[in-house]
């Protein structure tokens, strides 16, 4: 349980660092921090697979995009970043205050799980039901993709 | 006959893009006009009954299912589509460039027929991604400063639907274990008073609201509609948000939360002030399709106000004004595309006398502007009127008054459009303005004869068309 | 012969008025030749439909509106006598209307009244008989205005006064349907009290107007000067008497469960019996041969709906005998006055006199059609007449005086009318004057005959056509057999006419100016007087209300302009302002308000569940 | 199994925080990059909690199969959104949302 309370508290302290950060650098450095924290407490959910998938596209491919897009973007001298990270706090610090009290606010709520399950015990190999059960959403995967490629094509090409 | 519909439009794009490139573009025009054709014809066959013409709809079931609700929205789909690829066609200069965007036309299109057709909350909400990807970048297709602001805040509000509609799918995990129509239905049923199956109602709603472009939901829709290229608009404001956002609010009100009273009354309360406001913006815009923008906030409103009423006549009333908003809707943008193409702006104050210069489009913008305001025989008022007798019927006369006012607000704002567009005299510098290329006038023609012919043989649809609609409330 | 026939009466005397609106104005033969064509298959149509009993409807706008018709002895009954008047009004129209201006569109109104009126007359469903209702008040302001120039005025004032009666009509045809629960005429049976009788009298205004009862009637002498001849003597003397007439013995009869001595029945009759009175008075003072006429067409519907208002088998069945009867000879005498006034060029009676002898046809015609319409026994009208004194005499005294004291007028009016017209000298311009045409001969002698049939032969329509309207239950095999009596009183009258018009004739020096004693008699002068400025015509009364209040009005109309003009505007463009200032253009604004509706949403759930 | 429900609310906490980190990201931050950073957290608080209900209802292999779908859509949607910044950018020389504001009212 304790493991379980450290993951989640780090989750959120990267995920609120990532926000609170001046650089954007350091920002999406955060992302892919909070990405991997939440990949380990999939697998600590006996979810495997999606953990991978976390891993690989989250933390790696979307940091990917938001470096290359801050490279093509942003460049911040030292100085401005100091500037920048005075307004920031100035303007960022009620995150943390609302983050604590909400955090101990609802750890005061209980809600009861005893809903019983009607639907019979589904199927439990994951690439049976993507390839099997979901197809529907099989075909959806690869027309967003398909639609992402047309994207990248429509916004970039010169 | 259901899974062509999907797989059709998908085959089409991938043969597309084999490397053959030179021919394919050439082609890719017809091959939009062939798909949206035969997706008409296809709901025909399928409403006539004709189950032997799914020969090769077996092998691929994926779960797909079809009842009279999804024939309107298929056949809706199918119109507005062929609009937009004619308006493309003319509009879109470069054959590299109308590839592209014939190419997100077909994406748009299976996302839309995928929403309407399946089952599933998930999948629903994979599909609504799809049509809405495909929207941001028909937004941006253009890469000017403002469709670039319209695509990114639609991209920001839609996540934020996104993220709402998921939370919601979760909680529903959560509760049945099973994301289906009739899974979720069930957990709505048995559950009530549960604060988290509320949570999760009132999530769903609210992300359906927010791609819908309800009020105060609606934030991105003036600036996506009116940012949006002449004929991505068209498509956008035609169907693929109405689809999106108030196809699934319709079909998850009937289906899901099965006519409950709280959520009617919200969806009441939300019509009204989307009808109000959005008549109220539109009356005081320049702008020619930003004022569309929100007479589509505020006509969306009726078919939201219809829902909330929640009786048989309202469904079928809501349904119906989402065909006619659909038909005249788009046909007004299309309207739109052709002052924009011929004239250079859409800023009313400089527009003026177009309706000697342009007759076609001011026929046909005629026969908008009063359908949308709901003068008889035309369809819109029509489908107005069921759903003002419907909302009468059920003892809501405040909100039928409103709505009838509120069609004098229209009246009021696309006459004054009407007026500053089309009628009084020529404006500086428009003297050399022609009427738009055929590709604009026919999509124009096509839809104003759909309106009339809609409108005029209203008697005869309503017993043999329309109620045969309800069908799908059981 | 399939039900779908039923739609044909209705459908080519439409189809066929809006191809001679397409003709153009040159080729005057081929739209007659149309009309011509129209009309005689829709005669011959209604002819062989005659016997039939057709139930025919489909769907039309739901809610309990279907395009229901109905066919019976009764619609049949009527479906041949309008086709039948319209043959003939076309075939007269062929020579009286040639080269006037403007033919296709008489043409068309002609015709498109015909599709209007069968479609009337068919209609089984309240919505349905007011849609055709309504399309005669179009044709009708139509074939007006297409009269001479200035007739406009005249049109709007029938469209005015039409237009008020329909919809009393609208409110009562909504109060019936509202009552019954159903809009299907055949299934409405409502007791007559409360509501119920405020329904009736709403229908009865509608039909009664439409048949032109007094205080409806003003616009049908102004229309007699301006509007086409053929138009009178088909619109106002034949088409809207039958319709009238009949939609009055519908919601009489079957509609409504009318009882003898109800207060119903009493308003019906006073009404009959006031406007039998009112009109002769005003027709015998008359010095014009259309405007006399007209009147009388005013003056004869007095009897019909007394007839009807007795609510005795006798005198239903004499009201509606008497309506054909008067479609038939006051066409004909509407038709003399245009072969009149084709030959002549005027109807001004002053210039007329002594054409016996020129016109020697139209004169029998003449004789025979005033005979008629005098009630001189053996013609029709007497035969007529004689039923509905019958019925008055059951239910009052005062009716049966009214009635008679009418036909001893009437008959004045007309010896002053032959006399002044006919007889006498003949004015030197007149000299020339020949017979009309023959095309409009064959009408004229065609009707006149049948007005001899229906008298002397009087029991063939009476057992053909109108007892099976009533059906033998109510009929309880009465006879109606001559009453010697009423016979013996009606000739003393007649001959009391005769002499006080001869003694009138001398006293006066010519028949033209017969009825002056009358005209200029102590109290009667100045109420004739005030009547020729219109002070009675509550059109012209209204106008007057209207045009004093115009002055008030238009204070008001200021008000209600600032609201629409300034107020209204001033909300929208506030209201309108400040949502266009809410919008900021932030997505994050937009995020904002998103939320707070999410949470407002959920807050809202969680309360009501 | 007495711990399932305690995990369920500590990582549900965990979630709802994500949650209002995201939109406190979203909202007061004017860089564009910065609001689709602001999404992803977003995106990553409903992965949580997908996954979360899966364990808890003990239909692990369906909370991922959607969790991976989810995934896959967000990498486009952000890719899309990322190359439109970038537009943005090639325009106006900047990404400060602030200057996207010119279509109001």
């Amino acid at each position: 349980m304790t493991i379980n309370i450290i993951l989640g508290v780090s989750l959120v302290l990267a995920a609120a660092w990532t926000v609170m950060t001046a650089r954007l650098l350091r920002s999406v450095i955060g992302l892919a921090l909070t990405s991997m924290i939440l990949t380990i407490i999939m697998f600590k959910l006996n979810s495997p697979l999606a953990a991978v998938f976390e891993l690989s596209v989250c933390a790696g491919l979307i940091s990917a995009i938001f470096i290359s897009c801050i490279s093509l973007t942003q460049r911040l001298t030292d100085e401005q970043a100091a500037a920048k990270q005075k307004e920031r706090f100035s303007k960022f610090w009620l995150l943390p205050v609302i983050l604590v009290l909400a955090g101990v606010a609802l750890y005061q709520v209980h809600i009861p799980l005893d809903f019983h399950l009607q639907a019979a015990p589904s199927e439990s190999d994951v690439r049976n039901i993507i390839w099997n059960l979901r197809h529907l959403d099989m075909i959806g995967q690869i027309v967003i993709l398909l639609a992402g490629a047309f994207g990248v094509v429509a916004l970039f090409k010169d | 006959m259901l899974s062509p519909l999907l797989l059709l439009p998908l085959l089409a794009i991938i043969i597309l893009n084999l490397p053959i490139r030179s021919l394919t573009q050439k082609l890719s025009v017809w091959v939009g006009i062939g798909l949206s054709l035969w997706q008409i014809v296809a709901v025909v066959l399928l409403a006539m009954g004709h189950e032997s013409a799914d020969a090769w709809g077996k092998y691929f079931t994926l779960g797909l299912s079809c009842d009279n609700l999804t024939l309107v929205l298929l056949m809706s789909i199918g119109i507005v589509t062929l609009a937009t690829i004619l308006v493309g066609w003319q509009t879109i200069g470069g054959e590299k460039q109308r590839f592209g965007f014939m190419n997100l036309v077909f994406v748009a299109m299976i996302g839309m027929n995928g929403t309407v057709m399946l089952a599933d909350l998930f999948s629903l909400y994979i599909f609504i991604e799809v049509t809405a990807v495909a929207s941001f970048i028909l937004i941006a297709f253009q890469r000017n400063t403002n469709a670039l602001e319209g695509a990114f805040k639609y991209i920001i509000l839609s996540a934020t639907a996104t993220v709402m509609m998921l939370l919601s799918i979760s909680i529903i995990l959560l509760v049945v274990g099973d994301t289906s129509f009739a899974a979720a239905g069930s957990a709505v049923k048995q559950s009530q008073g549960n604060p988290l199956v509320i949570v999760a109602i009132g999530l769903f709603i609210c992300g359906l609201l927010i791609k819908g472009g309800v009020v105060p939901f609606h934030g991105w829709l003036p600036a996506a509609y009116s940012a949006a290229p002449a004929a991505a608009s068209v498509l956008l404001a035609g169907i693929a948000t109405k689809t999106s956002g108030i196809y699934a609010l319709i079909r998850l009100t009937t289906s899901v939360f099965a006519n409950n009273e709280s959520v009617n009354s919200i969806l009441l309360l939300a019509g009204t002030i989307s009808i109000l406001v959005g008549a109220f913006a539109a009356i005081g815009q320049s702008d020619f399709k930003k004022m569309l923008a929100y007479s589509s906030i505020s006509q969306v409103g009726y078919i939201i106000l219809a829902l909330g009423c929640g009786t048989n006549l309202a469904i079928i009333g809501a349904v119906f004004h989402l065909f006619n908003h659909s038909i005249f809707k788009s046909l007004l943008f299309v309207n739109s595309a052709a002052v924009e193409t011929q004239s250079g702006t859409t800023d009313m104050n400089k527009l003026g006398g177009l309706g000697t210069k342009m007759p076609v489009t001011n026929a046909t913008s005629l026969i908008a502007f009063l359908s949308t305001a709901g003068v008889p025989p035309l369809a819109g008022f029509w489908s107005k009127l069921i759903i003002i007798i419907a909302l009468w019927q059920n003892n809501l006369h405040t909100y039928a008054t409103i709505a009838v006012l509120a069609s004098v607000l229209t009246l009021a704002y696309l006459l004054l459009m009407q007026r500053k567009v089309f009628f009084g005299k020529v404006a500086e510098g428009l003297g050399n303005v022609k009427e738009a290329g055929w590709g604009i006038t026919t999509a124009a023609s096509i839809l104003a004869a759909i309106t009339v012919g809609v409108g005029v043989t209203f008697p005869w649809m309503f017993n043999s068309v329309l109620m045969p609609i309800s069908s799908f409330l059981k | 012969m399939t039900d779908s026939f039923i739609l044909l009466p209705i459908a080519i005397p439409f189809i066929a008025g809006l191809v001679v609106l397409l003709i153009g104005q040159r080729i005057q033969s081929v739209k007659e030749a149309i009309a011509l064509l129209a009309t005689a298959a829709t005669l011959g149509l209604t002819i062989t439909l005659f016997r039939e009993n057709i139930n025919f409807s489909i769907p039309w706008t739901g809610f309990g509106i279907d395009f229901a018709l109905r066919l019976y002895h009764f619609s049949a009954f009527i479906l041949v006598a309008a086709s039948a008047f319209s043959f003939l009004f076309v075939l007269y129209s062929c020579s009286f209307m040639r080269n006037k201006p403007r033919l296709n569109q008489f043409y068309c109104y002609l015709l498109v009244t015909l599709a209007m009126t069968n479609g009337a007359v068919l209609a089984d469903n309240l919505v349905l008989l007011l849609f055709f209702w309504e399309g005669l008040l179009l044709t009708l302001f139509g074939m007006i205005a297409i009269g001479r120039p200035g007739a406009y005025k005249t049109a709007i004032k029938a469209f005015v006064i039409v237009g008020i009666s329909d919809l009393c009509l609208m409110m009562g045809i909504g109060l019936t349907g509202h009552l019954a629960g159903t809009m299907t005429i055949s299934k409405i049976s409502l007791p007559t009290y409360s509501l119920g009788a405020l329904a009736f009298i709403l229908m009865m205004i509608g039909a009664i107007s439409k048949a032109g009862s007094v205080p409806f009637h003003t616009w049908i002498p102004d229309a007699a000067v301006d509007a086409p001849l053929p138009f009178m003597a088909f619109l106002p003397a034949s088409l809207e008497k039958l319709l009238g007439i009949y939609l009055l013995a519908r919601i009489s009869l079957d509609m409504f469960q009318l009882h003898g001595n109800s207060r119903l029945s009493m308003l019906l009759m006073t009404i009959g019996a006031i406007t039998i009175l009112l009109a002769v008075m005003m027709a015998l003072v008359q010095k014009d041969y259309k405007r006399l006429l007209s009147y009388h067409a005013v003056s004869q519907v007095g009897y019909m709906i007394l007839g009807i208002g007795t609510c005795l088998p006798i005198g239903i069945v004499g009201g509606l005998f008497h309506m054909i009867n008067h479609a038939l000879y006051k066409s004909c005498l509407f038709l003399t006055g245009g072969s009149v006034e084709k030959q002549t060029g005027t109807t001004d009676l002053a210039k007329l006199g002594g054409l016996w002898l020129k016109m020697p046809v139209t004169f029998i015609c003449f004789v025979i059609a005033a005979a008629s319409i005098s009630g001189v026994p053996p013609f029709n009208g007497f035969y007529s007449k004689e039923l509905i004194y019958d019925a008055a005499l059951v239910r009052g005294n005062i009716f049966y005086l009214a009635a008679i004291l009418g036909t001893f007028l009437t008959a004045a009016s007309f010896l002053k009318l032959g006399h002044a017209a006919f007889l006498g000298k003949i004015s030197e311009e007149n000299k020339n004057v020949r017979e009309t045409k023959l095309p409009m001969l064959v009408p004229m002698v065609v009707i006149a005959a049948v007005c001899v049939v229906f008298g002397v032969w009087n029991y063939l329509p009476l057992n053909n056509l109108i007892k099976p309207i009533l059906g033998e239950e109510r009929l309880a095999g009465q006879e109606f057999g001559p009453n010697s009596m009423l016979i013996t009183i009606t000739v003393i009258v007649l001959v009391g006419a005769l002499l006080h018009h001869l003694f009138a004739v001398k006293v006066s020096g010519s028949g033209y100016k017969a009825s002056d004693h009358i005209r200029h008699a102590p109290f009667l002068e100045g109420i004739y007087t005030k009547a020729e400025k219109r002070w009675f015509d509550p059109y012209d009364i209204g106008l007057k209300i209207v045009q004093g209040l115009s002055r008030f009005g238009w204070w008001i109309d200021r008000a209600i302009d600032w609201v629409y003009e300034d107020f209204a505007v001033h909300i929208a463009t506030g209201l309108s302002s400040i949502i266009k200032r809410a919008h900021t253009g932030s997505y994050a604004m937009y995020v904002v308000w998103s939320l707070i509706g999410v949470l407002f949403v959920i807050i809202m759930l969680m309360k009501s569940f | 199994m007495t711990e399932l429900p305690q995990v369920f609310w500590l990582f549900s906490i965990g979630a709802i925080l994500l949650l209002i980190t995201g939109f406190y990201c979203l909202i007061m931050t004017y860089n564009l990059v910065r609001a689709l950073i602001g999404l992803e957290i977003l995106t990553k608080s409903v992965t949580l909690f997908i996954i979360l209900v899966g364990y808890v209802t003990e239909r692990v292999a369906l909370a991922q199969a959607l969790a991976i779908t989810l995934i896959i859509i967000e990498v486009v949607v952000i890719a899309v959104a990322v190359g439109i910044v970038l537009c943005v950018y090639k325009n106006i020389k900047s990404i400060d949302g602030r200057l996207l504001r010119n279509i109001k009212g």
